[in-house]
C-alpha cells in the first residue's frame, strides 16, 4: 500500500499543560519508532477543540481530557456521550466511533435500575472499547492538593473519592486551628460566571455549588446523598419522590419552598437556560404535595439522581421569575444574566467578587450544615509559581489547583513542615483522542497498536512523575464499583507488540517508513 | 557604472564600508565579537551540538534522563524536565534567535528604509499616505498584535519577524523619512538634479547611502526587540514548541518550576545568550550613534 | 476659521487612523481560527445548543453584517459581549483598566524619576568610571526579557526573602470602600512594588539613555558655555539650562513610552497576577473570545493613539520655541 | 598712550586631539587699553575664537592655557583660582557671542535670563532688577514691552541687542565680543556696530571686537591686532595698521577685499593658498609658505614680535622693508607670481 | 527704452508661495505662507550678468532656484530661451538642464561627501550621455578653466581633503562642464574666507568673460556684486525695488532702501561715515508683510499712499525703481 502521510497530533502549549505536553512528546518520540511521521502541533484549547468538534473530518489524532466531577460518579455521562452513535455527529462522539454493540449496550445500561445487572453491563461496554482501542487512554492522573495545617485541622479535610480533597465537603468542615479563620485558595483559571442557569469554566462550579444548593450531593463515598432533601424515594421506575429539608432559607432570608424546588427544574428547561435542560428533559411532572416534591419521569432513568438532583441548582423563585419573564422577551438567555448578589441557599453567601482578582464568600451561619470557617476567598493566581509561594508565604493556605510537578509540591511540603499535600486518584482521565473517521485511524488494528507502543508507565513516570495511575478504562479506579480491573491488567504495552500487531494486520516497513496493508491508497495525503 | 576606468574595490567590501561599522568603539567591537561568536555557533550548529534538541534522552540505565544537573551523565549544561540537552538547545537556539533577528531587522530596516525614502524624497500625497499607515501602524500595540498573528497562524517563530514586518517599519520610516528630508534638502542633491539625474538615481546614489547606516542601527535595535518579543510569546504559550528557542527554553524552565526546583541551569543559559546577543545589538547601535551623532558621544 | 478647520482636521486624521485600527481588529478576530464555542463543549452539549448560542452571537450572519453591527456598536461606545464570560465587554474592562493605568504610570514614574536623575549624572560624569559600568548595565537591564526579570524579582523578594506578596492587588478578602482608598493604602504598594519595579527597571533605561546623551549633546550648546562664562555656579549651569533643555525630549518620550509600556504589561501582568488588559487580552485570544480581544486590543489601541497625541501636544507646550510660535 | 586694562603675554592654548595636540594660540601678546575698541582680526581658523574664550577661562574640555599671562586691572587671572575667577567672570568681563540664538537658553524668557544675571550674579533685588532690565532694553533699543519674550521670538538682530544688553547688565570693565555681526546682514550689523560703538562711548568701558571682516575693524575699532594661524602678525593702532601695514599678511588681506568707495575697475587680489596646518606648523615665519616676500630665515626662523613705530608691532623679518614691501604689495602680479 | 528683441532669460510676475507651519501652529492659527518671491518681472540679454541683491530671507535663492526649475512657480511664469520652463518634462528638461546651472553657497554642502571629485565631476556628463572614455579628458579640463592647478592631483580626494577655496572651485567646474548658457551663483564665496574669495570671484569674472555665460549673481554685499556685475536688482521681501546699472546703483541709489544699502556697507578705511542709517529698525517678517509698499514700515520717507497702493517696478532713467516717490 501507499506510505501513511504525516500524522497530525494537537496538544496544548507547554505552559498551560505541562504533562499533556509531555506526554505527547514522548508518545510522538513512539510514534515515530513505528515508522511513522508525527508532526506536533500546539495550540490553545479553543483552537484544538475547534478542529476537533467542528471540523470532525480534519484531524487525526488529539490530546484530549475528562476532569472529575461530582456528578461524573456515575458513569453513565462517559460511557454514553463518548461512544454512542447518536453523539457522533455533533455531540461528544467526535471520534466517530461506531459500534451496534457498543450502541445496544450502552442503551441498556441507562435504563437498567438494578445495580448489579448494570454493573455488568458497563463492564461488557469497557470491555468492547478495550479491544477496539477508539482511544488511547493514557492515565487517570492523581489530583494533588494542599493546605496549611497550622491553619487548618488536618482531621477536618475531607477527601472525595475521585476528586481529591479541594471539595465542597472540605470547604464546608474546614476547622480552624488558630486565628486564622479565613479559607484562601486559588485558582489559576478566571471566574467567568457565578451564574446558576450557566456552566461555565470549572472553577466557577467551585462557587456556586458553595453558593447554591441542590436536593442530593455527591457525597464524599461518590454515592449520591440527600441534602436540601430530607430524602428520597423511588416509588417506581418512573417516579421519585423528594422531601425537602424543613427551615431552610435564601441569603435575602425567604425561605426555601417547594416553589422554589419545582421552579428551579421548570427553568431548567423554559429555554432560558439550555445547558441546564439535558438533565431535566426527562421530567414529565413535577407535584408538590405539602414539602413533598414528586418528580415524574417520560424513561426510566438510573442516573438520576445523580446526574439531575445532585446537578440542578436550587434558585429562589422570587428572585428569578421576573428575570426569566424578562429575558423571554429578548434575545439573550439566563446564561448572559449576571447577579449583582447570587442569591442562594447554600453554606456560603456571595460577598464580592473583582474582576481577575478574587472572590469572597461569607459563611452561611444559618445553613443546616453551616461550615466552620468564616470566609472563602479565591484568588486567581495564573502563575504556579507564584502559587507554591503564595502558599508557603501564607498569602494563601489551601492550594486547590497545582498545574506543575507534584514532586516540588511535595518538596515544598517538606521543607516547610506547615504543608500537608494529599494526592488523589482522579476518576477524570487524560487520553488521545483517535479520529476514528479517517484512515488510517479507522482500523482497530492500527489504533491498537498505536496504544500499545507507548509504556503507559513511561507516561506516569515522566510526564506526571509518579502521580498518576496507568489507564486503560474511561471508568477510573476511583469510581471502584464500576471500574473494569481486567482491562487494565490485561493490556499489554511495548514497542515489539505494536509492531506485532502492525505486522499483523499487514502494515509494512518500507525503508523506515509505515506503509498500509495490500492495496490500500493513502487519500488524505495533501 | 560610475567610472570603469578605475579599479573598484569588490561590492561586498563596499558594501561594509558603506555600513561603517564602528571599529573604534570598544563596545561596539565587543558587540560585533559577540554577534560573530553566535554567528559562528549558528552555523556549525549541526557539529557543535551533540544531540538533536528536540529528541527525549534516555540514561544509560534506560531511564528518562531528565533533571540531569550540569555534568551529569556527560550533559554539559544538564537536561530538561523532559530529558533534552540543554547545551544541544542552547546551540541550537542560537539558530533561530539569529535566524528571527536577523530576518526580523531585515525586514524592518528593508521595509522601514523603503517607506522613508520614498516618503521623505517625493512627498506629496504620497508621503500624506506612507505617514498615515504609520499612524495606524504606531496605533497598533506590538505585544498584542503579534499574540493575535500567533494564534491566528500557527505558533511559529515567522510570526514574530512578521508582526515586525508589518508593525514596526513605522519607527525606522519615520526617522529614515526626517533624515531623508534633511539630505533632499542638501545642496548636493539639488546638483545632482541640475546636472540632470533622475529621481531614482538621486536616490539610490545620494541618499540611499546615507541613511544605510541609520538602517543598519534600527536594524539592531529590530534583532533585540525580535528576540525578546520571541521570548515573551513563547512564554505567554504562543510559541512554537517544534523549533528551539532560547525564548521557548526559559518558558519550558518556568513551566518546569524551575525557581522552586532550584533548577538555575535551566534558565541562566538562554537567559545570558538572550542578554548577550540583545545587549551586543545595543553595544553596536550606541557606538553607531556615536559616529551617527557624534556630538552626542563625548 | 483656520484654527478650527486645523482642530477639525486632526480630529479627522486621529478618527481615521482609529477607523483603520478597528477595522484591521475586526478582520484579523474574525478570520481567526479557532471557534467561541469550543468554551461550551462538554459531553451534555446539544445540538440546538449549538446554534442558540450561534445566533446568540450573532455569529450566524454574514461578515459585512457583522462588521457593519460592530461598527455601529462601536459608535455608541458598546464594545460587544464577551462570548466567555458573558458580559459587556466595555464594563469587564473598564475594571481592568485603572489597574492597567496604576501599574503603567506608577513603574514609569519611577522609571523616569530614576532615568532622568541618572541620565543627567551620568552625563555630568561622563568618561568616568561610573559612567563607564554604569553604560553596559543599563544596556543590560534592557536587554532582559521582562518575564524572566520578574520571576527572578519574584523568587528574591517574594518567595526568599518575603518582602513582599507575590500577587494581586491586595491582601485576601480586604475591601475598600473606592479604587482611591485601595490606592492609596499602604497595603496596595506592597502588592505594586514587585511588578512596577519590574517594569520599572525595564524601562529607566529609555529615559535614562535619552536624558544622558540629550545632556552631552545640550552641554555643548552655545548657551550653556555662555552660562559658564556668565559665572553662574554649576548647578545653575547643569540644571537650570544643561537639564532643563535635555529634559524635553525625555518628557514627550513618556507619552510614547506609556504606549510601550501597556503592551509590556502583558507579560508582567501574568508573572504577579495583576488583574490588568493585558492579561485579560491573552486569555481572550487564546479562548478565541473575540469581542473581549477585540475591546482589549482597541483600548490599548486608543490609549496608545492617545498618547502619541499627547507626546505631540506635550511637546509643543513645553517647547516655548514651538507654544510661543 | 592710555592706561592699559588688559595685557595678554605670551599666551599659549592648545588643544588635545586624539594623541596628539594642536597649538591654536601660541605665543600671543596684545594689550587693551581703557576705554578703547580692540579688533581681533584673521580668517577662519587662525584662533580668534580661542584667544577670547581663553580670556574668560571658560573653554573647550580638550583645551588648556599652556602659557602665558593675562594681566587683567593688574592680575594674572591666567593663573586665578577657578573660584575667583568664576567671581569676576560677567561682573568684570563679559562675552558678547557669535551666534546669539544659540547662546540664549531657548526655554527660558529673555527677562529670566537677564535676572539670572543681575540677580544672581549682580545681588539686585526683584525690584531693582526689573528697573535695570528696563533700563537696559531701553539702552539697546528695544521696547521693555519684549521683555517676556523668548528668544525665538526676536529676529537676529534685536537678539544680538539682547545679548548686548546682556553682557552690558553688570557694567562690566572688558567686553569680549565674538564676531557679533558676522550672521547678521549688512544693513543690521551696520546698526549694531553704531550701537556697540556708542555704548562703549557712553560707559567708557573697553571691548574686543572679534571679526574677520577689516571693514568692521576700520568702522569702529581704536585698536586692530591681526592673528595668522595661532600667532600674532600685526598689531597697533586701527588706522596704522590698515594704512601703513607692515606685516605682508596684512598688505595681501588689503588687497582681497572689495572697496565700494574704490574704483569701479579695481582687480581683488587673492593670497594663494591656505593657512596651514596647525597640528604641523611650518618651522619659522607661519605665513612663509604664502608670502611673495619669504627669504631664507623666513622659513627656518620665528619672527618676534617687534616694533615698528610706537605702539605699532609687526612679527615679520622684513618689517624694516615695510615701506618698499607696501609698494610691491599693491602689485597684483606681486601676488600671482608666487601661486 | 528700447531693448533687443530676444532676451535669454525672461521673467514674468514670478511667485513663489511656500507654505509653512505645523499642524499644531496650524491648530492655533499660525499656519501661513511665505510669498518668497512675489510678482518679480525682469528679463536678462545673453551675455549679460546680473546681480540679486538683497538682506537675508528677501526671495534671492528662492528665484535662483525657481529659475533653475528646482522649485515649481506657484504663479507667473518664466522662460528661458522663449520656451515655458513650467513645460518642460523628459527630455526637453534634460536639455535644459545641460543649458542652466548653479553654483552653490557652500562648497561642502555642495558635493556629495562620498564622491570623490573625479565622480562628482562624471554625474552630469554621465547623465548628458558623454561616453566614458572622453570624460576624464572633459573633467581635467573643467578643473583648469577654474584654474586648479595641476587637476589630476585632485581626481581621487574626496571633498574633504580640499581647502574651500579649491572645492568652490570644483563646484564650479562641475557647473561649466557641459558647456552652460546660463549660469546662477548662489553666494559663491560667502562661506570662503576673505583672503581666498578674490582667487574664485576672478575665476567666476574670468569664465563668464571666456563662455560669454549669462550669469545671475546672488549676494547680500552690494561690493561684490559690484565687482562681478554691470547690472542690479535689488530685492526685498519677494520683490524688485530697483533694478539698473550696478554703477549708477552705487553712485546714486534712488529707492530708499537702496540707499540705505549702499550707505551700510562697510569699507576698508579708517576714514568713513558714521551717520546713521536713513533706514527704521526692526526686521522684515515675510509671513505678515506690510500692506501696500513692503518696505513702507522701515522706510524713512513713507507718507499716506505707501500703506494703501504697493508701487509698481517703474522706469526712471536709466534703470527701474519700485517707489511712489519716483
Ligand atoms: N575643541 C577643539 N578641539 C580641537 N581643535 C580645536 C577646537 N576648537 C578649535 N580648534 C582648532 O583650533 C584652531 C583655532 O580655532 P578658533 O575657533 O579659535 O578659530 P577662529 O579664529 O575663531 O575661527 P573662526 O573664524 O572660524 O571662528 C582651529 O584650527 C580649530 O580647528
Ligand atoms: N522650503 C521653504 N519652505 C518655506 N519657506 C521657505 C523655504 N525656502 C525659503 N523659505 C522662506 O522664503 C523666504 C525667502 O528665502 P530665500 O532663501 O529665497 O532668501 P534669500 O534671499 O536667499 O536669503 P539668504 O540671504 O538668507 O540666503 C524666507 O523667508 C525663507 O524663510
Ligand atoms: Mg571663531
Ligand atoms: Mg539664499
Amino acid at each position: 500500500g501507499d506510505q501513511i502521510r504525516t500524522i497530525d497530533l494537537f496538544t496544548r502549549p507547554q505552559a498551560a499543560q505541562p504533562q499533556e505536553f509531555q506526554s505527547i512528546q514522548l508518545i510522538a518520540q513512539e510514534w515515530r519508532k513505528l515508522g511513522l511521521d508525527v508532526n506536533v502541533r500546539v495550540m490553545p484549547w479553543e483552537q484544538m477543540s475547534d478542529v476537533v468538534w467542528y471540523q470532525r473530518d480534519n484531524w487525526d489524532a488529539t490530546a484530549w481530557q475528562m476532569v472529575g466531577r461530582p456528578e461524573r460518579s456515575d458513569p453513565d455521562e462517559i460511557v454514553f456521550n463518548l461512544f454512542h452513535s447518536t453523539t457522533a455527529d455533533k455531540g461528544y462522539n467526535f471520534i466517530g466511533y461506531l459500534n451496534p454493540e457498543y450502541d445496544t449496550v450502552v442503551e441498556a445500561e441507562r435504563v437498567e435500575i438494578d445495580e448489579a445487572k448494570r454493573k455488568e453491563l458497563i463492564d461488557k461496554a469497557q470491555e468492547i472499547l478495550a479491544a477496539d482501542q477508539p482511544n488511547m487512554m493514557l492515565v487517570h492522573p492523581k489530583q494533588t492538593f494542599a493546605f496549611d495545617k497550622t491553619v487548618w485541622d488536618p482531621a477536618s479535610v475531607v477527601e472525595q473519592s475521585g476528586i481529591g480533597i479541594r471539595n465542597t465537603w472540605t470547604f464546608m468542615s474546614l476547622t480552624p486551628v488558630g486565628e486564622q479563620k479565613d479559607i484562601i485558595l486559588n485558582s489559576g483559571d478566571n471566574v467567568q460566571a457565578i451564574n446558576p442557569l450557566y456552566i461555565s469554566g470549572g472553577v466557577d462550579s467551585w462557587v456556586f455549588e458553595l453558593v447554591y444548593d441542590r436536593l442530593v450531593r455527591v457525597g464524599p463515598d461518590g454515592l449520591p446523598k440527600a441534602w436540601a432533601a430530607e430524602s428520597y424515594e423511588w416509588k417506581d421506575d418512573k417516579t421519585i419522590a423528594v422531601t425537602l429539608r424543613e427551615g431552610m432559607k435564601w441569603h435575602d432570608g425567604e425561605p426555601v419552598t417547594p416553589e422554589d424546588v419545582k421552579f428551579s427544574f421548570e427553568t431548567a428547561v423554559s429555554g432560558e437556560a439550555p445547558m441546564y435542560a439535558p438533565f431535566a428533559t426527562n421530567i414529565e411532572n413535577i407535584a408538590i404535595d405539602g414539602s413533598t416534591i414528586t418528580f415524574t419521569l417520560k424513561q426510566p432513568a438510573a442516573s438520576f439522581v445523580t446526574s439531575s438532583l445532585a446537578k440542578i441548582n436550587l434558585i429562589p423563585k422570587h428572585v428569578w421569575e421576573p428575570i426569566i419573564a424578562d429575558l423571554k422577551t429578548k434575545e439573550e438567555n439566563a446564561e448572559s444574566y449576571q447577579e449583582e448578589t447570587p442569591i442562594g441557599s447554600g453554606p456560603f453567601r456571595f460577598e464580592r467578587w473583582l474582576t481577575n482578582e478574587e472572590i469572597v464568600l461569607s459563611a452561611n451561619k444559618d445553613h443546616f450544615n453551616a461550615p466552620k470557617a468564616e470566609r472563602w476567598i479565591l484568588r486567581i493566581v495564573p502563575n504556579v509559581e507564584a502559587a507554591l509561594g503564595m502558599l508557603r508565604s501564607g498569602e494563601i493556605n489551601f492550594l486547590a489547583e497545582f498545574s506543575g510537578d507534584p514532586q516540588v509540591l511535595l518538596q515544598a511540603a517538606e521543607q516547610d513542615g506547615d504543608l500537608e499535600t494529599v494526592s488523589t486518584v482522579e476518576m477524570g482521565f487524560r487520553y488521545v483522542a483517535f479520529n476514528n473517521r479517517r484512515p488510517p485511524f479507522d482500523d482497530p488494528a492500527f489504533r491498537r497498536a498505536l496504544s500499545t507502543a507507548v509504556d503507559r508507565r513511561l507516561i506516569v513516570k515522566a510526564a506526571y512523575r509518579g502521580y498518576a495511575e496507568p489507564s486503560n478504562s474511561v471508568v477510573s479506579p476511583a469510581l471502584g464499583f464500576w471500574h473494569n480491573e481486567a482491562v487494565v491488567e490485561g493490556f499489554e504495552a511495548g514497542h515489539d507488540v505494536a509492531v506485532k500487531i502492525l505486522e499483523d494486520a499487514g502494515y509494512t516497513l518500507e525503508g523506515d517508513r509505515l506503509h498500509y496493508p495490500g492495496d490500500q491508497k493513502e487519500t488524505l495525503a495533501e | 557604472m560610475l567610472d570603469t576606468t578605475l579599479p573598484r574595490p569588490g561590492f561586498v567590501a563596499r558594501f561594509f564600508r558603506s555600513l561603517r561599522l564602528p571599529l573604534n568603539d570598544p563596545f561596539a567591537v565587543a558587540g560585533l565579537t559577540i554577534y560573530a561568536i553566535f554567528i559562528l555557533t549558528a552555523i556549525f550548529a549541526d557539529a557543535i551540538a551533540p544531540y538533536d534538541p528536540t529528541e527525549i534522552l534516555y540514561t544509560p540505565d534506560y531511564d528518562l534522563a531528565a533533571d540531569l544537573r550540569p555534568g551529569e551523565d556527560g550533559f554539559i549544561l544538564g537536561t530538561t524536565s523532559l530529558g533534552r540537552d540543554i547545551f544541544s538547545q542552547i546551540v541550537y537556539g542560537t539558530r533561530s534567535a539569529l535566524l528571527i533577528g536577523l530576518t526580523a531587522a531585515f525586514m524592518v530596516a528593508l521595509i522601514g528604509s523603503i517607506v522613508g525614502l520614498v516618503s521623505g524624497y517625493f512627498g506629496g500625497w504620497v508621503d500624506a499616505l506612507l505617514m498615515r499607515l504609520a499612524d495606524v501602524a504606531f496605533g497598533i500595540p506590538f505585544l498584542p498584535f503579534v499574540i493575535v498573528l500567533a494564534a491566528f497562524l500557527e505558533p511559529s517563530i515567522w510570526n514574530v519577524v512578521i508582526a515586525m514586518a508589518l508593525v514596526l517599519w513605522r519607527d525606522t520610516g519615520r526617522v529614515i523619512r526626517s533624515q531623508v528630508l534633511t539630505l533632499r534638502s542638501r545642496s548636493y542633491v539639488d546638483a545632482a538634479r541640475v546636472s540632470g539625474s533622475s529621481d531614482f538615481k538621486i536616490i539610490l546614489r545620494h541618499i540611499a547611502p546615507n541613511i544605510l547606516p541609520l538602517s543598519f542601527l534600527y536594524g539592531s535595535i529590530a534583532i533585540g526587540w525580535a528576540i525578546l518579543t520571541e521570548a515573551s510569546i513563547s512564554f505567554l504559550g504562543f510559541g512554537d514548541p517544534q523549533s528551539i528557542s532560547w525564548g521557548y527554553m526559559l518558558q519550558d524552565a518556568f513551566a518546569s518550576q524551575a525557581l522552586a526546583k532550584q533548577a538555575y541551569y535551566w534558565f541562566v543559559p538562554p537567559g545570558v545568550c538572550i542578554i548577550l546577543v540583545v545587549s551586543a545589538g545595543f553595544f553596536i547601535t550606541r557606538g553607531y550613534e556615536n559616529l551617527l551623532f557624534p556630538k552626542l558621544g563625548r | 476659521m483656520s484654527h478650527l478647520k486645523a482642530m477639525a482636521s486632526r480630529a479627522l486624521q486621529l478618527a481615521l487612523v482609529l477607523w483603520a485600527v478597528v477595522t484591521i481588529l475586526f478582520l484579523m478576530f474574525r478570520l481567526m481560527p479557532g471557534n467561541p464555542m469550543a468554551a461550551y463543549i462538554d459531553p451534555t452539549f446539544t445540538v440546538e445548543q449549538q446554534e442558540a448560542l450561534m445566533a446568540q452571537f450573532g455569529l450566524d450572519k454574514p461578515l459585512w453584517e457583522q462588521y457593519l453591527i460592530y461598527l455601529g456598536n462601536l459608535l455608541q461606545g458598546e464594545l460587544g459581549q464577551s462570548f466567555r464570560y458573558r458580559e459587556p465587554v466595555a464594563e469587564r474592562l473598564m475594571t481592568l483598566l485603572p489597574n492597567t493605568l496604576i501599574l503603567t504610570f506608577s513603574s514609569l514614574i519611577v522609571a523616569y524619576t530614576f532615568g532622568i536623575l541618572a541620565g543627567a549624572y551620568l552625563a555630568w560624569r561622563r568618561g568616568s568610571v561610573v559612567e563607564n559600568t554604569a553604560i553596559p548595565l543599563v544596556l543590560t537591564t534592557r536587554a532582559m526579557p521582562e518575564f524572566w526579570l520578574g520571576m527572578v524579582l519574584l523568587a528574591v523578594f517574594s518567595f526568599w526573602l518575603g518582602w513582599f506578596p507575590a500577587g494581586g492587588t491586595r491582601p485576601a478578602g480586604a475591601s475598600y470602600d473606592s479604587l482611591w482608598a485601595l490606592y492609596t493604602s499602604r497595603e496596595f504598594l506592597s502588592y505594586l512594588a514587585l511588578p512596577a519595579l519590574t517594569l520599572a527597571i525595564y524601562s529607566q533605561g529609555l529615559p535614562l539613555l535619552l536624558m544622558r546623551s540629550n545632556m552631552l549633546d545640550v552641554m555643548k550648546e552655545d548657551f550653556v558655555t555662555m552660562a559658564r562664562i556668565k559665572g553662574l555656579s554649576n548647578w545653575s549651569v547643569v540644571v537650570r539650562h544643561a537639564a532643563r533643555n535635555a529634559l524635553l525630549p525625555v518628557m514627550t518620550s513618556f507619552a510614547i513610552a506609556v504606549g510601550y509600556q501597556l503592551q509590556g504589561n502583558v507579560v508582567v501582568e501574568s508573572v504577579f497576577s495583576w488583574p490588568g488588559l493585558g492579561r485579560e487580552l491573552v486569555n481572550a485570544v487564546s479562548a478565541s473570545d473575540y469581542p473581549l480581544a477585540q475591546g482589549a486590543f482597541l483600548m490599548i489601541a486608543v490609549v496608545v493613539i492617545l498618547m502619541n497625541l499627547i507626546a505631540d501636544l506635550l511637546y509643543s507646550l513645553l517647547d516655548p520655541r514651538i507654544s510661543h510660535a | 598712550m592710555t592706561e592699559t586694562l588688559l595685557s595678554v603675554r605670551d599666551l599659549k592654548v592648545s588643544y588635545q586631539v586624539g594623541k596628539g595636540s594642536i597649538d591654536a594660540v601660541d605665543g600671543a601678546s596684545f594689550d587693551v587699553p581703557r576705554g578703547s575698541i580692540v579688533g581681533l582680526v584673521g580668517e577662519s581658523g587662525c584662533g580668534k575664537t580661542t584667544v577670547a574664550r581663553a580670556l574668560t577661562r571658560v573653554i573647550a574640555d580638550n583645551a588648556s592655557i599652556t602659557g602665558g599671562q593675562i594681566l587683567f586691572d593688574g592680575q594674572d587671572i591666567a593663573a586665578l583660582p577657578e573660584r575667583e575667577m568664576n567671581a569676576l567672570r560677567w561682573r568684570d568681563i563679559a562675552f558678547i557671542p557669535q551666534s546669539a540664538m544659540n547662546s540664549l537658553d531657548p526655554v527660558y524668557t529673555v527677562e529670566y535670563q537677564l535676572n539670572e544675571v543681575l540677580r544672581r550674579r549682580g545681588g539686585l533685588g526683584r525690584r531693582q532688577a526689573r528697573a535695570r532690565c528696563e533700563e537696559l532694553f531701553e539702552m539697546v533699543g528695544i521696547e521693555a514691552g519684549r521683555l517676556g519674550d523668548y528668544p525665538h521670538q526676536f529676529s537676529g538682530g534685536m537678539r544680538q541687542r539682547v545679548a548686548i544688553a546682556l553682557a552690558l547688565a553688570l557694567n562690566p570693565k572688558l567686553v569680549i565680543a565674538d564676531e557679533p555681526v558676522t550672521a547678521l546682514d549688512v544693513i543690521v550689523q551696520r546698526q549694531i556696530l553704531d550701537q556697540l560703538r556708542e555704548l562703549q562711548s557712553m560707559l567708557g568701558i573697553s571691548v574686543i571686537l572679534v571679526t574677520h571682516d577689516i571693514s568692521v575693524v576700520a568702522y569702529v575699532c581704536d585698536r586692530t591686532v591681526v592673528m595668522y594661524a595661532g600667532r600674532i602678525a600685526e598689531a597697533g593702532p586701527m588706522d596704522a595698521v590698515l594704512m601703513e601695514p607692515s606685516h605682508p599678511y596684512t598688505m595681501g588681506l588689503r588687497n582681497a577685499f572689495p572697496d565700494l568707495k574704490g574704483a569701479a575697475s579695481g582687480v581683488l587680489t587673492p593670497i594663494e593658498g591656505a593657512p596651514p596646518n596647525l597640528a604641523f606648523p611650518p618651522p619659522g615665519c607661519r605665513f612663509a609658505p604664502r608670502c611673495p616676500f619669504a627669504v631664507e630665515t623666513c622659513t627656518t626662523q620665528q619672527p618676534a614680535l617687534g616694533m615698528v613705530a610706537p605702539d605699532h608691532r609687526v612679527s615679520c623679518h622684513r618689517a624694516d622693508e615695510a615701506v618698499k614691501l607696501r609698494q610691491e604689495a599693491a602689485r597684483t602680479e606681486t601676488w600671482l607670481a608666487d601661486a | 527704452m528700447s531693448k533687443p528683441p530676444k532676451p535669454l532669460v525672461s521673467v514674468k510676475d514670478a511667485q513663489l508661495h511656500y507654505r509653512v507651519g505645523s499642524a499644531f501652529s496650524a491648530m492655533r492659527g499660525h499656519s501661513s505662507v511665505v510669498k518668497a518671491v512675489d510678482g518679480v518681472t525682469f528679463e536678462i540679454q545673453k551675455g549679460e550678468s546680473v546681480g540679486l541683491l538683497g538682506e537675508s530671507g528677501c526671495g534671492k535663492t528662492s528665484m535662483g532656484r525657481l529659475l533653475l526649475k528646482l522649485e515649481e512657480a506657484t504663479g507667473g511664469e518664466i522662460q528661458f530661451a522663449g520656451d515655458a520652463l513650467s513645460g518642460l518634462k523628459g527630455p526637453a528638461l534634460k536639455r535644459y538642464r545641460a543649458k542652466a546651472q548653479l553654483i552653490f553657497q557652500n562648497p561642502f554642502e555642495a558635493v556629495n561627501p562620498r564622491f570623490t571629485i573625479r565622480a562628482t565631476l562624471a554625474e552630469p556628463l554621465e547623465n548628458a550621455g558623454i561616453p566614458a572614455a572622453e570624460r576624464e579628458g572633459r573633467i581635467i579640463e573643467a578643473l583648469e578653466l577654474v584654474r586648479l592647478p595641476q587637476p589630476q592631483q585632485y581626481l581621487d580626494r574626496y571633498p574633504h581633503q580640499l581647502s574651500g577655496g579649491q572645492l568652490q572651485r570644483v563646484v564650479m567646474a562641475r557647473a561649466l562642464i557641459l558647456q552652460p548658457d546660463f549660469v546662477v551663483a548662489d553666494e559663491p564665496v560667502s562661506m570662503l574666507d576673505v583672503s581666498v574669495r578674490a582667487g574664485v570671484l576672478n575665476v567666476f569674472r574670468d569664465v563668464r568673460d571666456r563662455l560669454n555665460l549669462t550669469a545671475i549673481y546672488i549676494s547680500h554685499d552690494l561690493a561684490l556684486v559690484r565687482y562681478v556685475c554691470e547690472r542690479t536688482i535689488v530685492m526685498y521681501l519677494g520683490r524688485i525695488m530697483e533694478d539698473g546699472p550696478t554703477e549708477d546703483i552705487v553712485r546714486e541709489p534712488l529707492h530708499p532702501y537702496t540707499k540705505a544699502l549702499v550707505a551700510a556697507v562697510p569699507v576698508p578705511h579708517p576714514d568713513q561715515s558714521h551717520d546713521p542709517l536713513p533706514i527704521g529698525r526692526g526686521a522684515p517678517d515675510p509671513r505678515n508683510p506690510p500692506s501696500g509698499c513692503v518696505f513702507r514700515d522701515r522706510c524713512p520717507l513713507a507718507f499716506d499712499r505707501c500703506a494703501k497702493e504697493a508701487p509698481a517696478l517703474r522706469p526712471a532713467g536709466s534703470r527701474k525703481v519700485a517707489c511712489h516717490l519716483f
